[in-house]
């Protein structure tokens, strides 16, 4: 493009034209594809995530929308910069009759090109906090009125679940205790008593979008609201030591009758911690 | 001279060929599983709540890793050292690696360790003959046809922790622990804590005549 | 044959080369020591019950090497105005007084550190006496390299040598005065 | 060592024209100098031996990630105590002992005294002290691989009790000597600093004024500062946790009174600054490699400085966001992430600077300028995706997994491997006298570059779908074991193979033309800043005649001169040179 | 300088000198008091007039150019936001959603017995 602009002029008086046409055909381009995904995200897209890991608890389709906000915004960022980055390397590539400018003084002309992207970046962090901040605030600060109570307590390198019996109210003489096996009913507001004996350990059920660090000395409460039944993958995603990556556990998310029948049958033989195989 | 002593390291543990030919090879490669805790030469290491298992015989200890495996040991959440021990079980990939270690394990011999804790030997050594040694054998070195395993040489630290599993149901409780749930009875019948030692202090120094 | 470097000369921030430095090692030093003062006031504010451990500690003891470390700072202080006026002795004499202050201070900190100990008051049965016995001994660290430093710079200056390094070590020896100032008042005063 | 004496070699023909210079016993020139080039060489090499085992030990568990529990070519057997001890030392010798030492000393101590016309740093013998502390603590961390237990394998963060105590981690000596060698290394670094910092200040060269000091001294000055200001609460808190480990306290054992979480604050107090303590240098390269390389002055010089400056200022409030949910208080963390997002702004404005340096620019691309032109591509994309981290919400999902690690390799790939390529590629034929083989040295920028991408570009979304970090082998856990998953991982280590494989095209360039590369003239690319105006490479005292500087370092085609550079310190038309300070 | 200036100077420093000690004098008999809050008020203004006063009269940092105490207070004032961010989950022992039990642990911690004694003894060992 530059061919069109005599080579010899120097100062910002001659070369504002094309950088309007730089940027403007950059800026138009990036802004139809970001536009299009956000009226994709808005439009239900909370898929773009769940398509890579199911989204199978209650807050798990807001923390993909704050994904997906975020990725909508520093997406037009990321493809402004690199659509400007190439454009220019290939624009100013080193070729005969094409001498560089020289910006000595005019440097308060093209601060515009610093201002108005650096106004429009502050605007976009702002937008990213406030959602943020309000899932965060939803998932971390408060919480819905519980319908159960777990407590897990993790230890060099395995999971202990109390579940509440049958009065469904922990540390009573029901009270289910099992090694890496968690069960919940689906559905419904499971609060967890989050404790470690040792070291730190980490709570994290990938797809839930749940993930809480277990401090030895303290006690942390959190909770979730189990969507689909099945079984899934709890994991340490903290480091706690050479059992670190050998501590899966897995999480059963049970309709009321299978609940119900694991209550039962796990009252049957309470000796038993029921610490089979995970398998 | 680091970059030597590092590509030393490095070609040390190195088996460029995939399948490992000589069982011994395939005996190595799987224990290094274990010697983080256990040591190369089976002495354990208190540090790690990890007993010397050297010299255990190999029944005794396929049987123990498949309990492990199967979750009847291991698997209360009052036992600490078990619940370390569970993880491990589960870097070998099956139940014939579990063969193989058992029978290197086996081909080790035991490493005697000075006491760690006060006994009375004399004092341990009646009790055991009394109450012990039909199973374990008067010389502490274990049945095969019970599952006795040998405890002749065991760390005491690790024989104490043990019988209070025993005792406490933490361990042996699982209805499918057959030679648990034969040892937790015997296991009780030791008056206190003075005795639970004193037999550990005398096993621990226990060296078999034939040896 | 860093006597020739040109550089060490140059002064285009406006102060001497050495002394910049010593006012950057400075600015090092006090992340260090606001580091382990503030980890030890959280412990302290949320453990009202601490108090009769720091009840233990002698605070006759330590208004006594409070004085000292001042007045070891005075002749410092004394060192360099004589060595401003050039006279290398009176100012080495001075610095060995400062010098000798430190010393007296380290001795009495180790006959504190004596009585705490022959109490079983060690680090390994308290928090508190965690964050006393590591403050206390990363200070002391700082007094005794201030005394070697002292020493030697004393036995420049008795040749006349380097007279301008006793202001130097003068401005790292009243820091260490004023972080005493704070350990004092934090662990001593403030029960 | 071996490794001075090789970097001697480029060096030795400076002593042909040096006269006043005898020649000394090579342990007095090559391990005991104080002249700061043969220093800044010694902290290159041992940096660059320092990153062949951190790249070996990336390579090896790798490799189990995607093959798990076969044994690794050339190692063997990787158990899950030899997995973490690796993923710890990786993380340890990469940002400690690679980007550190390379980036901040190696460069620092060539750069600063040549860059403002000084002919040494102002306290030699500190800094060679400084090198000698770094190297004993190198040593201390490899030889903590081999003592009984093995090397420390708590996760470079080293989070207690985990670290504290040796019934957790299983390595009574080697966690203790692994705190040693990290503090020990701090020390070095806070001599190395202030020395950095005293002599850009002090010792300029008559009229350079703040804004005439070149882009790179401003930056490692600036880096330089933030460490003596950040490190200082973590060498308070190492001392407190060698003292859990070995005399038996209770700092931050839960147990007895002790807070676990008050060693991740004093961690990451220092953790997030130092982030940027080893960015701000290589873009400092980038500063002066990009005009360079399209004859244009540096778009904003203000601009970029001040925004340095803000980010250099601002990332000492952002450092919880690496404890969103370790346990701190949820409110604490609104605070954070607030301050985590603002931080976009200057860094955005950096990058703006450097592309708007381009513009209308005439572009050559050589081979250091292909790496400085990567370092802006690929640290895009890792500043963008750092957004998902600080903003809480969203870390919620990806705080320790893979995305992580891919978002911060993708921003310390960049700093500590290219920035260091592009230094060095650029630097190399004034610290040595020849130059690289260009063709070579493409080759191997093109494969790295490819390679890269494809190492860290699909973990981003094995992070996504909830691959954790520090696993030893995914085969545990079924959800994680879907065959698109592990697609992604074997890419993911057959690149890295690749790259490895990729940096012996590397060594052979460096060492071949170190030797037998075409001699260098003193001022190659024509460039203004002053290192370019003493003979390449320089002799002790560096230059000649001390030089005097009139103006910016950026004076690139200039209008009113016919040759497109105009070094700082030719004297302006009809003024002749002044009378130079301390001619000897 | 002439020699009465010197000794004018010294005299000063004489003073200042006599300052520095007298200061912690009055927090430590404010601490004699008994009186909590006097101590801890005392003690605060003592420690800061006394660090000004080393400062500016003995370490000259009026002197120096201005970017060296900005450089200090930069690093104060580091301190002081680490403590005031810190301190809600050190300084705190329950919060949003947690609580730290174990942060009320004995302030006194009794040293482990010597298992290779007979039981009983050991504890004594150290009274």
């Amino acid at each position: 493009m530059a061919e069109q602009h005599p080579s010899h002029e120097s100062g910002g008086s001659g070369w504002q034209p094309l950088a309007r046409s730089v940027y403007s055909l950059t800026i138009l381009g990036v802004v139809t594809v970001i536009t299009a995904i956000l009226l994709y995200i808005f439009a239900g897209g909370e898929d773009l995530i769940a398509r890579l890991i199911p989204a199978n608890s209650s807050f798990a389709g807001d923390i993909d929308f704050v994904i997906l906000i975020i990725a909508g915004l520093v997406g037009f960022w990321f493809f402004a910069s690199i659509f400007a980055f190439f454009a220019l390397l290939y624009q100013s590539r080193r070729r005969p009759g094409h001498k560089p400018e020289y910006l000595g003084k005019h440097d308060h002309q093209l601060h515009t090109w610093i201002s108005w992207p650096h106004w429009l970046v502050i605007a976009c962090d702002l937008i990213i906090i406030v959602v943020a901040v309000k899932v965060w605030h939803q998932v971390k600060q408060v919480a819905p009125p519980a319908d159960t109570v777990v407590r897990v307590t993790a230890q060099q390198w395995g999971w202990t679940f109390r579940h509440p019996g049958t009065d469904n109210k922990l540390d009573t003489a029901d009270d289910i205790v099992t090694i890496d096996r968690l069960h919940v009913p689906v559905d419904k507001v499971v609060h967890f008593e989050l404790q470690s004996k040792d070291v730190m350990h980490d709570f994290s059920v990938p797809v839930f979008r749940l993930k809480q660090d277990a401090v030895p000395g303290r006690t942390i409460n959190g909770w979730f609201k189990p969507t689909k039944a099945g079984a899934f993958d709890i994991q340490c995603a903290e480091m706690c030591g050479i059992g670190h990556g050998l501590m899966p556990a897995r999480i059963f998310v049970e309709t009321p009758e299978q609940h119900a029948a694991f209550i039962e049958d796990s009252a049957r033989n309470a000796s038993v911690p029921g610490g089979q195989s995970i398998y | 001279m680091l970059g030597a002593g590092l590509l030393a390291a490095a070609l040390a543990g190195c088996h460029p060929d995939q399948q490992l030919s000589s069982s011994s090879d395939r005996q190595k490669q799987l224990y290094a599983y274990c010697m983080q805790c256990h040591q190369v030469d089976g002495g354990g290491s208190k540090l790690a709540a990890a007993p010397n298992i050297g010299g255990l015989d190999a029944a005794y200890v396929e049987n123990q890793l498949n309990k492990w495996r199967e979750g009847v040991r291991g698997a209360h959440p009052d036992d600490v050292e078990g619940l370390r021990m569970r993880p491990m079980v589960r870097t070998l990939a099956s139940t014939d690696d579990f063969k193989v270690v058992a029978a290197y394990v086996a081909s080790m011999s035991t490493v005697y360790a000075p006491p760690s804790l006060y006994g009375d030997q004399d004092k341990g050594g009646k009790v055991y003959q009394a109450s012990c040694a039909s199973c374990h054998g008067t010389e502490g070195l274990g049945n095969q046809a019970m599952m006795a395993p040998r405890l002749a040489g065991r760390n005491d630290w690790y024989i104490v922790t043990q019988l209070h599993k025993f005792r406490s149901g933490v361990r042996g409780a699982d209805p499918r622990d057959a030679q648990g749930a034969m040892m937790r009875p015997m296991a009780m019948a030791l008056p206190d804590e003075q005795t639970i030692r004193d037999v550990a202090v005398y096993l621990s120094q226990l060296k078999p005549k034939e040896m | 044959m860093s006597g020739q470097i040109i550089a060490t000369g140059r002064s285009a921030a406006g102060m001497p080369t050495g002394k910049l430095a010593v006012w950057m090692v400075i600015a090092s030093e006090i992340p260090i020591f606001g580091g382990i003062l503030a980890s030890y006031l959280m412990h302290r504010i949320g453990h009202p019950d601490w108090a009769q451990m720091t009840a233990g500690l002698n605070v006759w003891i330590g208004t006594f090497n409070t004085a000292l470390l001042v007045t070891s700072s005075l002749f410092a202080m004394l060192a360099h105005a004589a060595a401003e006026r050039g006279n290398g002795p009176l100012a080495a004499a001075r610095l060995r007084l400062a010098a000798y202050g430190g010393l007296v201070f380290l001795c009495i900190k180790a006959y504190e550190w004596y009585t705490k100990i022959s109490h079983d008051h060690v680090p390994q049965t308290g928090t508190f006496y965690g964050y006393y016995f590591s403050a206390t001994g990363l200070h002391a660290i700082h007094i005794l390299a201030g005394v070697a430093i002292l020493l030697a710079i004393a036995a420049q200056a008795e040749k006349g040598k380097h007279l301008g390094r006793v202001e130097l070590i003068g401005i790292y020896w009243h820091f260490v005065d004023v972080v005493w100032f704070f350990l004092f008042h934090i662990f001593y005063i403030i029960r | 060592m071996a490794s001075h004496s090789i970097a001697a070699h480029g060096h030795s023909d400076s002593h042909g024209h040096h006269d006043a210079h005898h020649e000394e016993h090579w342990f007095l020139k090559y391990c005991w100098s104080t002249d700061h080039k043969m220093i800044a060489k010694q902290y290159l090499i041992t940096g660059l031996f320092m990153a062949l085992i951190g790249g070996f030990f990336a390579y090896v568990f790798r490799w189990q990630l995607a093959f798990p529990n076969q044994p690794v070519p050339f190692f063997g057997v990787v158990t899950p105590a030899s997995y973490n001890m690796m993923i710890t030392q990786h993380g340890t010798i990469m940002i400690f002992f690679v980007a550190m030492p390379v980036l901040l000393a190696a460069f620092g101590n060539y750069l600063i005294p040549l860059m403002v016309g000084a002919d040494d740093m102002v306290f030699p013998r500190l800094n060679r002290a400084s090198y000698q502390v770094f190297l004993i603590s190198s040593i201390i961390l490899i030889w903590s691989f081999f003592v009984p237990g093995g090397g420390f394998g708590g996760a470079w963060t080293a989070y207690p009790p985990l670290s504290a105590g040796s019934q957790f981690n299983l390595t009574p000596s080697g966690s203790t000597l692994w705190v040693v060698a990290v503090a020990v290394e701090f020390v070095a670094f806070l001599m190395g600093g202030i020395n950095f910092i005293v002599t850009a200040m002090n010792a300029r060269a008559p009229g350079m004024k703040f804004e005439d000091v070149p882009m790179a001294v401003w930056m490692i000055v600036i880096a330089s500062v933030m460490f003596m200001m950040s490190v200082g609460p973590l060498i308070a808190g190492s001392v407190m946790l060698i003292m859990d480990q070995n005399f038996g306290t209770h700092f931050f054992d839960p147990r007895t009174g002790g807070d676990p979480v008050l060693w991740q604050h004093l961690f990451w107090f220092f953790g997030h600054p130092e982030v940027y303590v080893v960015l701000l240098p290589a873009l400092g390269f980038l500063a002066e490699i990009l005009p360079v390389f399209s004859r244009k002055k540096l778009f904003g010089y203000r601009t970029l400085l001040y925004s340095s400056i803000g980010t250099a200022c601002l990332s000492f409030f952002v450092w919880a966001h690496h404890q969103f949910i370790s346990g701190i208080d949820p409110r604490m963390a609104n605070v954070f992430a607030a301050t985590t997002v603002l931080i976009s702004i200057p860094i955005a404005e950096i990058m703006f600077v450097f592309i708007a340096t381009l513009y209308r620019s005439s572009i050559q691309f050589t081979v250091p300028m292909l790496w400085a032109l990567s370092f802006v591509a690929e640290f895009l994309v890792g500043g963008v995706t750092g957004i998902f981290l600080g903003a809480s919400g969203a870390d919620i999902h990806f705080h320790d997994t893979y995305f992580v690690l891919a978002h911060f390799h993708y921003t310390f790939f960049p700093i500590a491997i290219i920035g260091s390529f592009a230094g060095l590629t650029y630097w190399f034929p004034k610290m040595f006298g020849r130059h690289l083989n260009e063709g070579l040295g493409k080759l191997h920028f093109w494969i790295t570059i490819i390679s890269f991408n494809f190492i860290w570009m699909p973990l981003f979304f094995t992070g996504i779908m909830g691959d954790h970090r520090r696993i030893y082998s995914f085969t545990n856990f079924p959800d994680l074991m879907t065959p698109d998953r592990i697609l992604l991982r074997e890419i993911s280590s057959v690149a890295t193979a690749i790259m490895g494989v990729a940096q012996i095209l590397f060594f052979a360039n460096f060492f071949w033309s170190m030797y037998k590369g075409r001699k260098a003239e003193d001022n190659p690319y024509g460039a203004n800043t002053l290192e370019w105006r003493c003979p390449s490479p320089p002799p002790h005292g560096n230059f000649a005649v001390m030089p005097t500087v009139y103006r910016g370092p950026y004076e690139y085609s200039h209008p009113d001169r016919e040759s497109d550079f105009w070094p700082q310190d030719e004297p302006p038309a009809g003024q002749g040179s002044v009378q130079p300070e301390g001619a000897h | 300088m002439s020699n009465e200036a010197a000794a004018l100077e010294e005299r000063k420093y004489w003073r200042i000198w006599a300052i520095l000690v007298s200061l912690p004098l009055m927090s430590l008999a404010a601490q004699q008091t008994g009186l909590g809050w006097l101590a801890i008020t005392v003690s605060l203004v003592v420690m800061l007039t006394s660090t000004w006063f080393a400062v500016t009269t003995w370490m000259h940092v009026h002197l120096e150019p201005r970017y060296i105490p900005y450089l200090c207070i930069m690093g104060l004032a580091g301190m002081f936001m680490f403590f005031f961010m810190v301190s809600p989950d050190v300084m705190n022992h329950e919060g949003n959603n947690w609580k730290n039990p174990s942060a009320n642990a004995p302030a006194h911690i009794e040293r482990p017995v010597d298992p290779l004694k007979p039981r009983g003894t050991g504890v004594e060992a150290h009274h």
